[in-house]
């Protein structure tokens, strides 16, 4: 059990980094709470796994350190870190038995076979994998497979955390949502700290408590899944969570307002005060498309636009507008109607979102710390 | 993978199935023709039925040097298979290192058999050879020529030079083979390195392994020309093997008849062990693709 | 650990190297002294054997007709082995199992036991002492290993890219050329590689199918075994010189071995 | 160019792979094939490329058989859920490789080949080689091959599959306005009905090696066929209720009643199957109608704005599709609403008896 | 030919082998065989079983040869009727 604290925390796999490029992780500075659940989530090369196997020790991180609990780890190589880790593809060692599979780590640390049966049981029993345990592990389906390699970590008393590395890719679809259960099972259950490494925004809101977003070396946002979602205080957040992702609309300050491309959107007072002083940086709007109102009569504050494009997709429809130059889109439920040609937009404010240089400007302290 | 049925494919395989089928049908007939007669000459052949087989098989020569042979088959592989795993798994991963390790190792498979011979018939001499001069220098009586025991000794550690290579470089591909995170999991499940060679290693090596030893096994039922030159079968028949006897039978003393009989039971160990390892081996893709089709 | 491990790395290369070492260290020096005194390096160090060889038609051809026969050897390797590895990796047809355990016996059939029926069979056909006779019989033992390694290599390319290029309108021998061949060059180099390998090292067989015009030098090094005894000098220079073929081939696929040696069956 | 399959059949060792496929395509026309892994998507479109035969049946192209004309004379193009490129040629040769078989002059391909990189966005990358690239853009690279020559008939299985999600739905948006622009016959395969909805175009539903349902994809949502269709068409699958309909009250096991009314009224008396659409349900009553039923969180699954409710009781387990974020620790008891106007109703069989929408509109076509 | 050294035993021994091939290609064409598993421990096919009874029949006429008296065609009859067996329930 531990808290995992990274500090000034950078990576190059490069013997000699000059430029920030070679970096596949920036320096940061973050902690992992005790029995925490947390999602590291990102696209494809980002550095989320490099981050991940840093904390595991496989990889030696080229500046700052880790802590477990206030004790510094950097030295201490993976097998004393008492950390386990679940790979992307099923690891398994397919000459042995389940039964051998769970009590293989136990037995490298020579516990007594007694014990070493009564927790094997227990987390098979967990894991609903009882019943095969004396069959050979090499002709189990991925799922199953996956479930042992987890098993692997959980028989261990001295864990101190579970590390994910995207461990649904291999799984059918229809079998990951009662994988991605039983984890949250066995989070509530054991109070371990676990870190799940993933690319999609599903299996990290499921499971995380909080969600670290990655970005090209960088986490950039740190929270619950609903302050990603309705805070995200960098346009990457915006654009990489919801589907689709928040409307991300250039704009200028004018005196009459916010200029969105020859369209002009009045701003409050406390707006305007919010971007007075951001200098030379480049601002953008962000909205999500489930918060842009969407109605067929004109009212105070609306915008007219065109509507260019309906997808209904049964549950809900997507609809794209065309704002001036922009492309805007809405997402209504299923039973709402929409308007055929001319429509009138709303934007509420307590939605729109404005960002210098990408970077969430914002409107109080109370709102960030959300 | 699934393949697609289509019998149009012959066409692809004739020109290897005419290729073999001549070099090897036509001669293995002639050869049964031969274990029936006795020949004196090209028009003076008789028919004799089994009598050949009967009397090979009852031949107290014949059965020595068969049993010469697995003895030898045994000990080459005892010593080859687990030096040879030992060796793939020190050799270095990576690096110029590793380029060179591989083509220091890869030397003794590309000498001429008959220069393997030669080398170690100098190697070992008492008077010239390094390995003889220092071994007699320690006080050891040693001379491969005059003692049976020595010669044995000679030959086997000749194979074991020539061949241990061949069983290191395919463990070292398998090793290779095995994906990073089966070790990065191993430590992290503590696993001691005994541990990690044993649950990791060895399984992921089994492929290569029975390959390995079939390669192995065949080649060095079929010793010929290394002793040969070495020790020309001597000292008496202690280094005659199989392939010495039965060349000296057709050729050197021309019992054609005999030596075709002793070749078609030769030829049928043959036929039984490779149909014993093919088997392992195909059983053994067929348990991957099981795995593979329930990973995808 | 890893000082442990390159320990014994570094003593068994000595192990592999001595005896090589031995040989050449032989090759420099003059009957009298190999018989003479013993010492680790060369007193008197000397081309003298080199220049026997290199002078004398008799030795020198003999490499000429082992390269020629081993080229020819992999050579017509190559061509059968490619399309038939090629119909065991993507198709199914009758009796295909049957056929490839055929060809992996022959692989294991002792030289010993064809010998008399290839010496008759090719005099019947009129090859004997040629090259292309030697050639053709180590065919008989790297024409099953090489379709073998072929299909292991094959079988890892997704068939998708054959159908792909067949969509895209390639016809097969362009398809064959153009894309297949390219992405299995690893298979390819490892083939090479052991077809050579068997064909140079082999002598039962290329001994007996030659006499004069094709025979091989493993063959003509008998000769030094004259009427005053062993001629242990010009001897090991020609055993050197044997090696040296061998060590090229390797440099020139040691990139490809690691895979290879798996026989694309890892 | 039409396409039209008659009869298809083909099985492997005894194994049906498809089973008496009677479809037709239009010219011009975009279609999707909707069905789970091995529902028989994949086999459908090897057998029009012409990579495998089929065991009985004719395909015809502008009414002339095909059906043993080898691949290379089939002009199609085809792109597969693996990234498949020539790894040894770079990324313009790869492109450029079927116009060069195809004998266009040079300068043409040299148009043609750019003007696809640029559609496809790739043309920064056209000195790469494919596995240079990443998965995105080797799959585009594919594409791209896929596109640029023009076939009559455009084959893509699963294409986007293995790509990050948000890649995904890029991409897929970008395909969609690729298709309009031309008028071959294009054919897209997919298993997640969210694909097949967005994507528009008519939709086959496969299932089991035949053919469900045709027509466009909306339609099958809200009038599936039977038991499969609708399940096809739910991410996650539908909720399935058994109960009784008597002369005056629907009966579900002991636990729920309702008076008969709405869409039920002219239902024979018996014992059917209900469904219930994950997205129809919820935690605040909607209606005064609305059936009330106390369960036990399984899992909460958050999607940023959405969630995922898995609830069950000793009768049932059941899955809802919430808006907004509704975070709740396993074992919490909950209500949950269900409307009974929203009710599909199946039959022992599986077959639909009424679905809960007012009318049915014309042009959905129907295959037992 | 002259130096294969045809006999007649040995050209019906092959004319048989030949036969035997032959048939059960045509075999094969006409109706796949598909793999099963009888009282052999692994699965085989028709030209496995084949395989195993001509090898197993082999070996036995070698010891009927070489180590007893009985008359070889005393095991060639037992040799055709355990081949037999392995076709059908090998």
């Amino acid at each position: 059990m531990a808290e995992i604290r990274l500090t000034n925390l950078a990576h190059s796999y490069a013997a000699d980094p000059e430029h920030t490029t070679d970096y596949a992780i920036h320096e940061m500075n973050h902690v992992w709470e005790q029995g925490g659940a947390y999602a590291l989530l990102g696209p494809s090369g980002c550095g989320k796994s490099t981050l991940l196997n840093i904390i595991s020790g496989l990889v030696k991180p080229s500046h700052g350190s880790v802590t477990f609990d206030g004790v510094e780890v950097n030295n201490v190589s993976t097998q004393d870190r008492n950390i386990a880790q679940v790979f992307q593809f099923p690891v398994i060692y397919d000459s042995m038995t389940v039964y051998d599979n769970l009590a293989f780590p136990l037995r490298n640390m020579k516990v007594l076979e007694s014990e070493i049966d009564a927790k094997v049981r227990e987390v098979a029993e967990i894991l609903e994998l009882s019943s095969i345990l004396q069959r050979k592990a090499n002709n189990l389906s991925a799922d199953q497979k996956q479930k042992i390699s987890m098993g692997r970590g959980l028989v261990r008393d001295d864990v101190s955390a579970i590390l994910f590395d995207e461990p649904l890719t291999v799984i059918d679809p229809n079998l990951k949502w009662k994988l991605r259960r039983k984890l949250k099972q066995i989070h509530e259950r054991y109070n371990i700290t676990m870190v799940y490494v993933t690319h999609d925004q599903l299996e990290a809101s499921t499971f995380a408590d909080k969600i670290a977003l990655m970005y090209e070396g960088k986490i950039v946002q740190f929270g619950t899944p609903r302050e990603l979602f309705e805070n995200p205080n960098h346009t990457f957040v915006g654009y990489f969570i919801g589907s689709p992702g928040m409307n991300l609309l250039k704009m200028t300050l004018s005196e009459q307002g916010a200029e969105l491309g020859g369209i002009t959107l009045s701003l409050n007072e406390e707006q305007r005060a919010l971007l007075q002083d951001v200098g030379n940086a480049e601002l953008t709007l962000g909205i999500r498309p489930e918060f842009v109102q969407l109605s067929a009569n004109q009212n105070e504050d609306s915008l007219t636009c065109t509507i260019q494009h309906t997808e209904d997709l049964g549950t809900y429809k997507i609809v794209t507008v065309l704002l001036g130059e922009h492309t805007i889109k809405i997402r209504l439920d299923e039973e709402q109607q929409i308007p055929t040609q001319e429509a009138y937009l709303n934007f509420p404010n307590q939605w729109m979102k404005f960002y210098a240089d990408d970077y969430l400007i914002n409107s109080s302290e109370e709102d960030s710390n959300e | 993978m699934n393949k697609t049925q289509n019998n149009k494919a012959w066409f692809l395989v004739l020109p290897v199935f005419l290729l073999v089928a001549f070099s090897a049908i036509i001669p293995l007939m002639t050869v049964v023709n031969y274990s029936v007669q006795d020949i004196f000459d090209q028009n003076n052949a008789y028919f004799v039925g089994v009598e050949w087989y009967r009397e090979v098989l009852q031949d107290p020569r014949l059965q020595d040097s068969l049993l010469r042979q697995f003895m030898y088959s045994g000990s080459v592989l005892a010593i080859e298979i687990p030096l040879g795993i030992a060796v793939a798994l020190m050799m270095p991963t990576r690096g110029a290192m590793a380029s060179l390790t591989l083509i220091v190792l890869a030397i003794p498979l590309l000498i001429p058999w008959n220069v393997v011979g030669t080398i170690w018939q100098i190697f070992a001499r008492a008077d010239i050879g390094l390995l003889g001069y220092v071994i007699n220098g320690m006080g050891i009586d040693y001379n491969y020529a005059n003692n049976a025991v020595d010669a044995w000794l000679t030959v086997v550690l000749m194979d074991v030079w020539h061949w241990t290579s061949l069983i290191a470089l395919l463990c070292y591909s398998g090793l290779r083979a095995i994906p990073d995170a089966y070790y990065q999991a191993a430590r992290i499940d503590r696993a001691s390195n005994w541990a990690i060679f044993k649950y990791i290693q060895l399984p992921k090596l089994k492929g290569v392994l029975i390959i390995g030893i079939l390669l192995r096994f065949m080649d060095s039922f079929m010793i010929y020309t290394e002793p040969f030159v070495l020790t020309g079968g001597g000292p008496g028949n202690s280094t005659t093997f199989l392939s010495q006897t039965l060349t000296k039978m057709a050729i050197g003393q021309f019992d054609i008849g005999p030596a075709a009989a002793f070749s078609m039971i030769y030829f049928l160990i043959v036929l039984l062990v490779s149909w014993l390892f093919f088997t392992t081996i195909s059983q053994l893709d067929k348990d991957k693709t099981k795995e593979i089709s329930h990973e995808s | 650990m890893s000082r442990r491990k390159n320990v014994g790395i570094w003593a068994y290369s000595v192990f592999v190297l001595l005896p090589v070492y031995w040989l050449i260290n032989m090759s420099f020096k003059s009957n009298e002294e190999i018989l003479g005194t013993f010492s680790m390096w060369p007193q008197q160090f000397t081309w003298a054997n080199y220049q026997v060889i290199f002078t004398d038609p008799s030795w020198y051809n003999g490499y000429f007709n082992s390269i020629y026969y081993v080229v020819l050897n992999s050579i017509i390797t190559l061509l059968v082995a490619l399309p038939a590895a090629y119909a065991f990796s993507r198709y199914k047809f009758v009796g295909d199992k049957h056929l490839f355990f055929w060809l992996l016996t022959n692989r294991m059939a002792p030289p010993a036991v064809f010998l008399l029926p290839f010496f008759q069979l090719y005099s019947s056909v009129g090859l004997f002492d040629t090259h292309i006779a030697v050639a053709l019989a180590h065919c008989l033992f790297s024409v099953p290993l090489a379709v073998w390694i072929l299909e292991g290599f094959m079988s890892s390319v997704p068939r998708e890219i054959d159908e792909t290029a067949f969509i895209d309108g390639y016809s097969f021998p362009r398809f064959f050329i153009r894309i297949f061949l390219p992405l299995i060059s690893s298979g390819i180099g490892v083939t090479v590689f052991f077809s050579f390998m068997f064909s140079w090292v082999e002598l039962l067989l290329a001994r007996t199918l030659t006499s004069v015009e094709a025979k091989p030098i493993a063959a003509i090094m008998t000769r030094t075994i004259g009427a005053s005894g062993v001629d242990w000098g010009v001897l090991a220079a020609a055993g050197v010189l044997t090696i040296i073929p061998g060590i090229l081939v390797i440099y020139f696929v040691r990139n490809h071995v690691a895979k290879g040696f798996a026989l694309g069956r890892v | 160019m039409s396409l039209v399959l008659e009869n298809v059949n083909r099985s492997v060792d005894n194994t049906s792979h498809l089973k008496d496929i009677n479809l037709s395509f239009e010219p011009g026309s975009f279609n999707v094939l909707l069905g789970r892994t091995l529902a028989g998507k994949t086999s459908l479109m090897r057998v029009i490329a012409g990579l495998d035969k089929v065991n009985s049946g004719r395909v015809l192209v502008d009414g002339q058989d095909v059906t043993s004309l080898s691949v290379q004379k089939r002009n199609i193009s085809m792109v597969y859920q693996q990234f498949i490129n020539y790894p040894n040629m770079n990324v313009y040769d790869n492109i450029a490789s079927p116009l060069i078989l195809a004998g266009t002059a040079k300068a043409e391909i040299k148009r043609r080949v750019q003007e696809t990189a640029e559609m496809l966005r790739i043309e920064p990358f056209l000195k790469r080689y494919p596995l240079e690239l990443s998965g995105g853009q080797q799959q585009r690279t594919a594409m791209a091959r896929a596109l640029v020559k023009d076939a009559s008939i455009l084959l893509f299985d699963e294409p986007l599959v293995n790509l990050d999600y948000k890649l995904r739905e890029e991409l897929r948006q970008e395909l969609r306005e690729l298709f309009k622009l031309r008028n071959s016959i294009a054919i897209y395969a997919t298993t997640e009905p969210n694909e097949a909805l967005a994507l528009g175009g008519t939709t086959t539903l496969l299932h089991q090696g035949h053919v469900l349902q045709t027509g466009p994809a909306i339609e099958q949502y809200r009038y599936p066929i039977n038991l499969d269709a609708a399940d096809l068409y739910s991410e996650p699958p539908i909720n399935i209720l058994p109960g009784t309909i008597s002369e005056q009250e629907v009966t579900f096991d002991e636990y729920a009643s309702f008076p008969v009314a709405g869409h039920f009224k002219d239902v024979p008396v018996g014992a059917y199957r209900f469904g219930i659409r994950p997205s129809h349900m919820s935690l605040v009553p909607k209606n005064d109608d609305d059936i009330e039923l106390s369960v036990q969180v399984e899992v909460a699954e958050i999607s940023a704005s959405e969630t995922f409710l898995h609830v069950a009781n000793k009768h049932f387990q059941l899955v809802l599709q919430l808006s907004g974020v509704h975070d709740y620790r396993t074992n919490t008891p909950v209500k949950i609403y269900l409307p009974p106007e929203k009710l599909f109703l199946f039959n022992s069989e599986g077959g639909i008896v009424k679905a809960p929408y007012p009318e049915r509109k014309k042009g959905a076509q129907q295959h037992g | 030919m002259s130096w294969m050294a045809w006999t007649l035993p040995t050209a019906v021994f092959f004319a048989v082998i030949a036969t035997i091939l032959v048939s059960m290609t045509v075999w094969e064409i006409r109706s796949p065989c598909i793999e099963r598993k009888g009282l052999l421990p692994i699965a085989t096919t028709r030209g496995d079983r084949l395989f195993i009874g001509l090898l197993s029949s082999a070996f036995f006429h070698l010891y009927i040869v070489g180590f007893t008296t009985i008359n070889i065609w005393v095991a060639l009859v037992l040799s055709i009727i355990w081949l037999i067996s392995v076709m059908r329930w090998g």
